[in-house]
């Protein structure tokens, strides 16, 4: 072994952060929009409020520590390749400022656009992929379908033999598609709206919403009260609080959802793959981790963490699909805490209480959101409006019956 | 260096048995008993590898789990992509390799078996050093089920690497009584080379067992190489000791940095001399034994630093004695040397001075962390001890609690004393009574003396350069003129992450150790910070002038180590992934050439090829025989479900679309399930058997679901009806007989009745004897033809399906799969629940509303259908689709558009293709598609792009053949 | 009307011997074609005249069996709920228990259902028989716990299975389509127990 | 993995379990009296606290029998379980 030699390995170093990233403000007395949750979406909401609308008398409110909660714990999957018109639509959007993202931030968020794989097993799996990949077409989504061969050219490590449990058929491939450095797009966002004077306030839980004449005044904290003239909720997992504080009910629940890591390893998967009828999903993280996740656990949890037999039911599968990773290790195993709409779509817009604004129902895909959300919820703030893209996305759906239901026909929804 | 470091006598190693291996390409020796760590010590090789960010030369700094540095990957005798040099067995022929941070992935298949095992016990003891073996022979002797697992290759813990006598003998004396006390107690599990890795409610403990890695080549190839237990214990006894904790200084990375604590192991264990001449840094009286035993061991320790003023004096008089010089209030500044230490810069704390020392290898203490890893996991609260410098347990959980050097008490005695009470506490609490009480031996250790001091770092201001020496440049590591690379003070040295790093984070805004751990990646490598998490949570906390005792420390997560990915897949692999399920007649299938399809875990034959047929000629032939002849095919995984009550039909009244109540005995119908949402759930066949009992049907797929549906219902919400509901899938053989010549083959082996349609007619069923099996044969047809469904007990299955066979003969009996089921269906017009809905479709979208029924007030589903939405006119509904082209197939998943071009997008798709078939009775291609209005735009001439290509559609209805229903009679 | 006895064919028809190959360390072996009903009696003024028929009080406890021998030979009774049971017999006598039932039963709330051919059964004996299954079996087996006569439902590595504890054998019952996963799961799991490991 | 009681068959591991999200939401006696909102309410609604929360549950590897508890939703802890014709139990 040779010493000294400056090692030259993809992905090793990352790129550093600035040496300034926020200020640590005290909460004023006031804002013009006070946003719940300091997580991707809030912080995206804060600056997009900022840059587009001018509104900068802005404070994000983390009950925690800023961007630790699903920000912290996501797969990172980004991919626009969603069934609904209404989905791909937001989603697309969202991926369009993905593209630009680093430059209008100016910081390394590492986006990656390797592709996305979503493999079919069954002959439904097949039909349903193809109408998706159809579909997307038709909105100009860079969808593909890829037979079996075609799925090894893109992914050489993944097992296509039709001598397996649930042989691969196929896939759908956006090659679009890709992954971004979390940590690092939560305070790229963050950065840039405290630069442009957003205060971000930390270990200040929102515990009370204050309303008066059906309009919201402001909202009590940990911290202390703090005046509102809107308040934009980004929480989450802890959506159903929030809303039930202003005296909202929602149709989400809080489940677990866990992720994985294995050790850093050179480089063997170049792209993300994500598999519904044996269910697993990976991407090799930039140090060169492999990040994977499963399902949700099946009963409501606020505990940050889940059952380990999921863990293991996730091992088996992703082997069958990688032999490779057979003596890879799993190096730590964490959870969030995800809020499942009933028809696996967020839900975005006014509430019945003027100057209330709900973001939520992202279940266990709004990491790839986090752009387009931002643009569209500080859209619909500043307007008081929905913006088109999230227009299908009101609470009222679920009365009407207008769902956009990603669960019956998408593949898994990260 | 090649000098040998192995000492002549003492270590618990066989010395009898050399193991040759390779390390970076030398070959090497070393001894049965040696991790590989302790085999390269032993031949003077102590740099392992470079490091990740800055390639500086890295050696060995702990002999257990903790160790940061030494990486390693084996290519023999298994490839393995990262371990550390510490916890690597050595067997004969190993080969391993430094590596640089990344683990390489061999690609070659992995041949081992891994599997897992369940144990159950009313104490679980993890760590079997002195406090868990007092614990669990103290429970053991009650009469308990114990488990006892522990990480190392044998028991005895931290004694292993010590050679404390224990009541005049040595510990190994004391270690084996215990043991094979432990072993000889019936219901005793212990379990070596096992770490647990996962502690969690309920008394859930996940280990993991490495059961052959240490016999090499020998391995037997049937033993699983590593089993995952899964523990569930009453009480749990967490005896995991502690981690030594390292100090921050200037380039305290170079190979020849030790914990002074794996100095000793290296000792006392492995009889190895981790050095010629060895310097000691500490800030608490622990690494004075270190010292004192490896100049007793005849090693050369000229000096020994210690950060505190006040110093244990009866210990220094003993390092006197052997010629150790003990500077108090001493600091290391800053070493040198290139792959191996040279010299060490020392010079009292806060002073103008400074020394050098040449050393080759350097020991540090910084105090210990106890291993609470585990209590944490399971949501124990921890507390900050200032006078440890470390987290500790900070309550007792009720089943489970912390002992010995876990709980930060690191004095022998005390912690079999602690051991022997917990264990008695344990084993109270699961319901037993003490046996005889564990004596506790009496320790010849050598006592503390003065409190330990906490320092995370060197303070600055403490000068670098030796004074009154030469300047001598240092040899510049890494990559030069980063910044970074500038600071050599490591605090996550498998991560390269320095102070600076740190005081960067907090000079950028960060508060939280959360984030300072995300923006200098410490503690996230493959170590999980073991050594360097507490030292970064003290130095943030002083930069940030915050009391630890306010901050918590990040996240224990599970695994405590790593655990390969194949153990935890275990034996779900391959044909064991998912359970398989097949019918009664599968090996028939089989045997016949049967491809199949996977339908949930079933195994469906899908058509069966002659001769070199394809799929498409293959069908087009069964699709024929069944149009024109008779053909049959297995329908025994369709979901049946019993059920009997005299409020059966009260039952199936709400659970289904239609009125099920009005259906005489005898007679069968079609039904539609949806969800309270209105959507359609399932469809299948009721067949009523008597006044009370009824036997539906259900798709394959969702037999188990409806199942479920209706225990649901009837437990929870009307367990007022008198009604029961049995699953009789498995029960029945089910075989559709289907085309023109099918009531001739029936007839041939049902003489018992008139198969004719006057006495048999369409959904209507009997019993009888086919082929002389008891059968229940019903006029059901999923294809428009005549056809009976033929039911038998399972056992007789095979024997009716050969009876048919034979019996069909000269009508040419043709087997047919589920690809011509669904050709035969959907020229009917008959939609598939899954494949033509997806949960978004009602019944009338469906066409279906003559099975919607208007005249019960109440089903599951109706009240949504009155929802606005599902009122709009322009919902999506099932119609058919002819190409222009009759012989082009359209793809099932194309979507529809108006236009004969494709517009920019984003463009509005009308619906999409369902199913798409090449019809033999139509000599054509045709489909189904949902779409948006359908029914009102049936004549419509409409797109589906395909590719580049726009293939045009005509919209019809959805029954293609025999609109008029006349074959179904025969 | 009996169809014929010698074209029966059970799920594991043909694993008689590589199920024998794990012996001595565990006898594992199909006991097919064992009449099998479902039982359903809420009602409790039946439970003496169908005690009668079938020559054993109905199990009270959860998770117990009750034997005994009545009219019909040997049978088992297993409790699978509150109200449920399930009625385990010599080969042959399903049809003629399911009407014995009914009669017993009469006009109360009831239901019996012949369920024979929906599982199939599988005995394990031996020294390793118990470890066999704590490779896949979360239920605490240990006779401290589950004594003879227990009577449990869980689940056996991904199938779901009836596992009674006999004197000096384990019976696990398991549907029939999942019962060749099954056996090929138990063969696999014995590797190790295996005088010859293949 | 948690150990679920079962309250006929006692402690059971997690994975023989079925959830069945919140208890106590009884099937409206007359949905066709309901408005939109409210039928939507059943159908979609349903509490979501972090604490105590009374949840329906069923043995789906055992018994199959449904039955009622009330888990901390924070901790996962098992607070009470008990039959669907029984009162919910005061948890503390
Ligand atoms: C394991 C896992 C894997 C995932 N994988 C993917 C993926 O691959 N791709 C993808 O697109 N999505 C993924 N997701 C989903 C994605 O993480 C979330 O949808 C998304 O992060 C949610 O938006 P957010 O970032 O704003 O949420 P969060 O980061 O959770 O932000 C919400 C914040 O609100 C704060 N908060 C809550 N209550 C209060 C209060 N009362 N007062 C003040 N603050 C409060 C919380 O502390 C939290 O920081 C995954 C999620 C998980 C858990
Ligand atoms: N300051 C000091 O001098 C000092 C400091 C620490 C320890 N000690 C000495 O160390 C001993 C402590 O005894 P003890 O019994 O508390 O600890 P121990 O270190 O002797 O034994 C703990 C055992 O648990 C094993 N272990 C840890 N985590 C495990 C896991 N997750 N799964 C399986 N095994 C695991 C370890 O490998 C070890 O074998 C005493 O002799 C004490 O004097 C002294
Ligand atoms: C994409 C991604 C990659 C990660 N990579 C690592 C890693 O390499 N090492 C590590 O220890 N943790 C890694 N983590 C996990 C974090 O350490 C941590 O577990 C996670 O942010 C949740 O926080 P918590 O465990 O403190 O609750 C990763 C997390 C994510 C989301
Ligand atoms: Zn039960």
């Amino acid at each position: 072994m040779t010493t000294g030699n400056p090692p030259a390995r993809p992905g090793a170093d990352l790129p550093d952060h600035p040496s300034f990233l926020w200020r640590n403000p005290d909460p004023a007395p006031s804002y013009d929009v006070v946003i719940v949750g300091g997580g991707g979406h809030g912080l995206a909401t804060a600056y997009y409020l900022a840059t587009v609308h001018g509104i900068t008398n802005v404070a994000v409110l983390e009950k925690g520590w800023l961007a630790g909660g699903n920000m912290a714990r996501n797969t990172t999957i980004i991919r626009s390749n969603y069934l609904w018109d209404e989905s791909s639509g937001i989603y697309e959007h969202a991926l369009k400022l993905w593209e630009g993202l680093e430059e209008e931030l100016g910081y390394p968020i590492l986006f990656d656009q390797r592709g996305v794989l979503n493999l079919a097993h069954s002959l439904q799996d097949v039909r349903d992929s193809v109408r998706r990949v159809n579909a997307n077409r038709l909105n100009g989504i860079d969808a593909e379908w890829l037979d079996a061969d075609g799925v090894k050219e893109v992914c050489p490590i993944i097992n296509v033999s039709s001598d397996v449990r649930y042989p691969v058929l196929g896939a759908t491939y956006q090659p679009r598609a890709g992954i971004a450095k979390h940590d690092y797009v939560a305070w790229g966002f963050a950065s840039a709206a405290d630069r442009l004077g957003v205060d971000l306030i930390q270990h200040c839980e929102v515990t009370g919403i204050e309303t008066s004449g059906g309009r919201v005044t402001g909202v009590n904290t940990t911290r202390g009260r703090i005046g509102a003239g809107k308040v934009a909720l980004c929480a989450s997992g802890h959506s159903s609080e929030l809303a039930a504080m202003a005296g909202i009910e929602l149709p989400v629940q809080s489940h677990p959802l866990q992720a994985l890591v294995s050790e850093l390893l050179e480089p063997v998967h170049p792209t993300v793959v994500m598999s519904n009828a044996v269910h697993v999903y990976v991407s090799q993280a930039h140090k060169g981790e492999l990040v994977m996740g499963a399902g949700i656990d099946s009963y409501n949890g606020y505990g940050q963490r889940g059952s380990f037999h999921i863990i293991e039911r996730q091992m088996s599968a992703a082997l069958e699909l990688f032999p490779i990773f057979s003596r890879a290790h799993l190096l730590r195993t964490w959870a969030g805490i995800v809020d499942v709409s009933p028809d696996a779509s967020p839900i975005i817009g006014l509430t019945p209480v003027d100057g209330l604004y709900l973001n939520c129902g992202w279940g266990t895909g709004g990491f790839k959101a986090t752009p387009g959300v931002g643009d569209c919820f500080a859209h619909t703030i500043a307007n008081d409006k929905p913006h088109p893209y999230n227009e299908p996305f009101t609470l009222e759906r679920f009365t009407t019956g207008a769902l956009v239901d990603e669960h019956g026909a998408a593949a898994v929804a990260h | 260096m090649t000098a040998d470091f192995r000492l002549p006598r003492g270590g618990r190693i066989d010395r009898d048995r050399p193991l040759r291996f390779t390390f970076n390409g030398r070959s090497l020796t070393g001894r049965q008993g040696d991790t590989l760590a302790s085999a390269l010590l032993a031949n003077g090789v102590h740099q392992v590898t470079t490091s990740i960010k800055y390639g500086r030369p890295r050696g060995i700094m702990a002999a257990g789990v903790e160790e940061p540095n030494a990486l390693v990957q084996l290519a023999e005798p298994v490839s393995e992509p990262m371990l550390t040099a510490t916890t690597v067995e050595l067997c004969d022929g190993l080969v391993a390799e430094g590596l640089v941070g990344h683990g390489r992935l061999g690609d070659e298949p992995d041949p081992a078996r891994y599997d897992s095992k369940h144990a159950h016990c009313d104490v679980l003891v993890i760590g079997a050093g002195p406090a868990g073996l007092a614990a669990a022979l103290t429970a053991a002797r009650s009469g308990a089920r114990v488990v006892v697992v522990d990480d190392q290759s044998a028991a005895g813990g931290s004694l292993l690497g010590r050679d404390d006598y224990l009541d005049d003998r040595s510990s190994d004396a004391w270690v084996r009584d215990v043991v094979a006390e432990l072993d000889a107690t019936p219901d005793v599990l212990r379990l070596d080379r096992t770490t647990a890795f996962g502690a969690y409610q309920d008394g859930f403990v996940l280990a993991l067992q490495r059961r052959t890695d240490h016999l090499g080549f020998d391995a037997p190839r049937h033993v699983a190489r590593h089993r995952i237990w899964r523990i569930r214990a009453t009480q749990t006894v967490i005896a995991t000791g502690a981690h030594e904790r390292p100090i921050v200084f200037d380039d305290n990375d170079r190979p020849g940095i030790m914990l002074a604590g794996a100095a000793r192991t290296y000792l006392h264990r492995y009889g190895v001399q981790v050095g010629k001449r060895v310097g000691v840094f500490t800030t608490n009286d622990s690494a004075y034994v270190a010292a004192i035993e490896l100049a007793e061991a005849g090693i050369d320790v000229p000096v020994l630093f210690d950060a505190r003023q006040d110093v244990p004096q009866r210990l220094r008089a003993e390092c006197a004695a052997r010629g150790i010089d003990v500077y108090p209030g001493h600091v290391v500044t800053g070493t040198e040397g290139r792959d191996h230490l040279t010299d060490v810069h020392i010079g009292p704390v806060g002073g103008e001075r400074c020394d050098t020392v040449g050393c080759d290898t350097l020991l540090v203490s910084g105090g210990w962390n106890p291993a609470v890893h585990l209590f944490s996991q399971l949501g124990g609260q921890l507390r900050y001890a200032p006078s440890l410098g470390a987290y500790v347990p900070a309550e007792a959980l009720s089943s489970a609690r912390v002992v010995g050097s876990a709980a930060g008490s690191f004095e022998l005695m005390a912690c079999i004393e602690q051991g022997a009470e917990a264990g008695r506490a344990a084993l109270t609490a699961a319901g037993f009574s003490p046996g005889a009480d564990v004596t506790v031996p009496v320790a010849d250790t050598r006592p503390d003396e003065v409190a330990a001091m906490v320092l995370w770092r060197v303070p600055e201001g403490a000068p670098k350069v030796p004074l009154g020496t030469e300047y001598v440049p240092k040899v510049p590591f890494g990559t030069a003129g980063d910044d970074n690379s500038a600071d050599a003070r490591f605090v996550d040295l498998q991560r390269d992450a320095t102070v600076s790093d740190v005081l960067r984070a907090t000079g950028a805004g960060l508060r939280s150790l959360e984030h300072v751990k995300r923006y200098t990646t410490i503690g996230t490598a493959h170590d999980q910070g073991k050594t360097s998490g507490m030292v970064a949570a003290g130095i943030v906390a002083e930069a940030l002038g915050e009391d630890l005792a306010e901050r918590r420390p990040t996240t224990f997560r599970p695994p405590y180590t790593s655990v390969p990915f194949a153990a935890l897949g275990g034996r779900d692999r391959g044909e064991l992934y998912d359970p398989v399920r097949v019918t009664a007649l599968h090996d028939w299938h089989v045997a016949h050439g049967a491809e199949f399809e996977d339908v949930g875990q079933w195994k469906r034959a899908r058509h069966y090829p002659r001769y070199d047929e394809d799929m498409h000629a293959a069908v087009l032939r069964e699709c024929r025989a069944a149009r024109e002849g008779v053909a049959l095919m297995d329908a025994s995984t369709l979901g049946k479900i019993d059920v009997q009550g005299p409020d059966a039909p009260a039952l199936l009244d709400m659970l289904y679309t239609n009125m099920m109540s009005t259906l005489k005995v005898g007679r069968i119908r079609y039904g539609v399930m949806c969800g309270i949402d209105g959507m359609v759930i399932d469809d299948g066949t009721v067949i009523r058997l008597a006044d009370d009992r009824f036997l539906l049907t259900t798709t394959t797929g969702n037999a188990a679901m409806v199942l479920d549906w209706i225990e649901e219902w009837l437990q929870t919400e009307w367990p007022h009806l008198r009604v029961f509901a049995t699953s009789v899938t498995e029960h029945w053989v089910t075989v559709p007989l289907v085309g023109p010549r099918s009531r001739d083959v029936l007839a041939a082996l049902a003489p018992d009745i008139d198969v004719s349609n006057d006495a048999f007619g369409f959904m209507t069923w009997q019993d009888t004897t086919v082929a002389g099996i008891p059968a229940r044969v019903c006029r059901i047809s999923f294809s428009g033809e005549l056809a009976y469904e033929i039911n038998v007990n399972a056992w007789h299955g095979l024997a009716l399906w050969e009876a048919l066979i034979e019996a069909g003969e000269p009508y040419g009996i043709t087997p047919y799969g589920t690809e011509t089921m669904h050709v035969l269906r959907a020229e009917k017009g008959y939609p598939i629940v899954g494949q033509d809905t997806d949960g978004t479709v009602t019944p009338q979208d469906l066409g279906m509303s003559w099975a919607v029924s208007k005249k019960k007030t109440d089903f599951i589903g109706k009240r949504s259908f009155s929802r606005p939405e599902n009122l709009r006119p322009d919902r999506k509904h099932l119609v058919g689709l002819l190409p222009a082209d009759p012989t082009v197939p359209l793809p099932e998943g194309g979507q529809i558009i108006e236009h004969d071009y494709v517009p920019e997008p984003p463009v509005r798709a009308l619906g999409h293709v369902t199913s798409s078939y090449d019809s033999a009775a139509l000599g054509r291609t045709f489909a189904f598609a949902l779409l948006r209005s359908g029914r009102e735009r049936v004549g419509e001439k409409l797109y589906v792009p395909v590719g580049d290509d726009l293939v045009a559609v005509t919209v019809t209805d959805t029954v293609f053949y025999d609109k008029e229903g006349a074959r179904r009679d025969g | 009307m009996t169809a014929d006895i010698a074209t029966r064919r059970s799920p594991l028809d043909g694993w008689t011997s590589r199920l024998a190959e794990l012996a001595p360390a565990v006898r594992l072996a199909e006991r097919p074609f064992v009449s099998q009903l479902t039982l359903r009696l809420p009602d409790s003024s039946r439970a003496a005249a169908v005690s009668t028929v079938l020559g054993v009080e109905l199990p009270s406890a959860p998770c117990t069996f009750a034997k005994g021998t009545g009219p019909h030979g040997p049978v088992e009774v297993c409790w699978l709920g509150p109200d449920e049971y399930l009625v385990l017999a010599q080969p042959g006598l399903q049809r003629t228990l399911e009407s014995a039932l009914r009669a017993a039963i009469g006009d109360a709330h009831g239901a019996v259902v012949d369920v024979s051919a929906q599982r199939t059964t599988l005995t394990l004996s031996g020294p390793n028989a118990r470890d066999l299954l704590a490779h896949g079996c979360a239920v605490d087996l240990h006779p401290s716990v589950s004594p003879t006569g227990t009577c449990v439902q869980t689940l056996l590595a991904q199938a779901g299975i009836i596992l009674l504890v006999r004197e000096a054998e384990f019976v696990v019952l398991v549907r029939a389509s999942f019962a060749t996963y099954l056996a090929a799961w138990l063969l696999d799991a014995g590797t190790e127990y295996r005088e010859q490991p293949t | 993995m948690q150990l679920i009681p079962c309250p006929w068959c006692g402690p059971r591991e997690e994975v023989e379990f079925h959830y069945g999200g919140q208890a106590h939401v009884a099937y409206p006696a007359e949905p066709a009296e309901l408005s939109d909102e409210e039928w939507a309410s059943f159908v979609f609604f349903r509490d979501n606290p972090r604490g105590p929360f009374a949840e329906r549950w069923s043995h789906a590897a055992g018994c199959r029998r449904w039955f009622n508890a009330v888990r901390d939703t924070r901790s996962y802890e098992l607070l009470a379980v008990y039959r669907p014709d029984q009162e919910r139990p005061v948890t503390t």
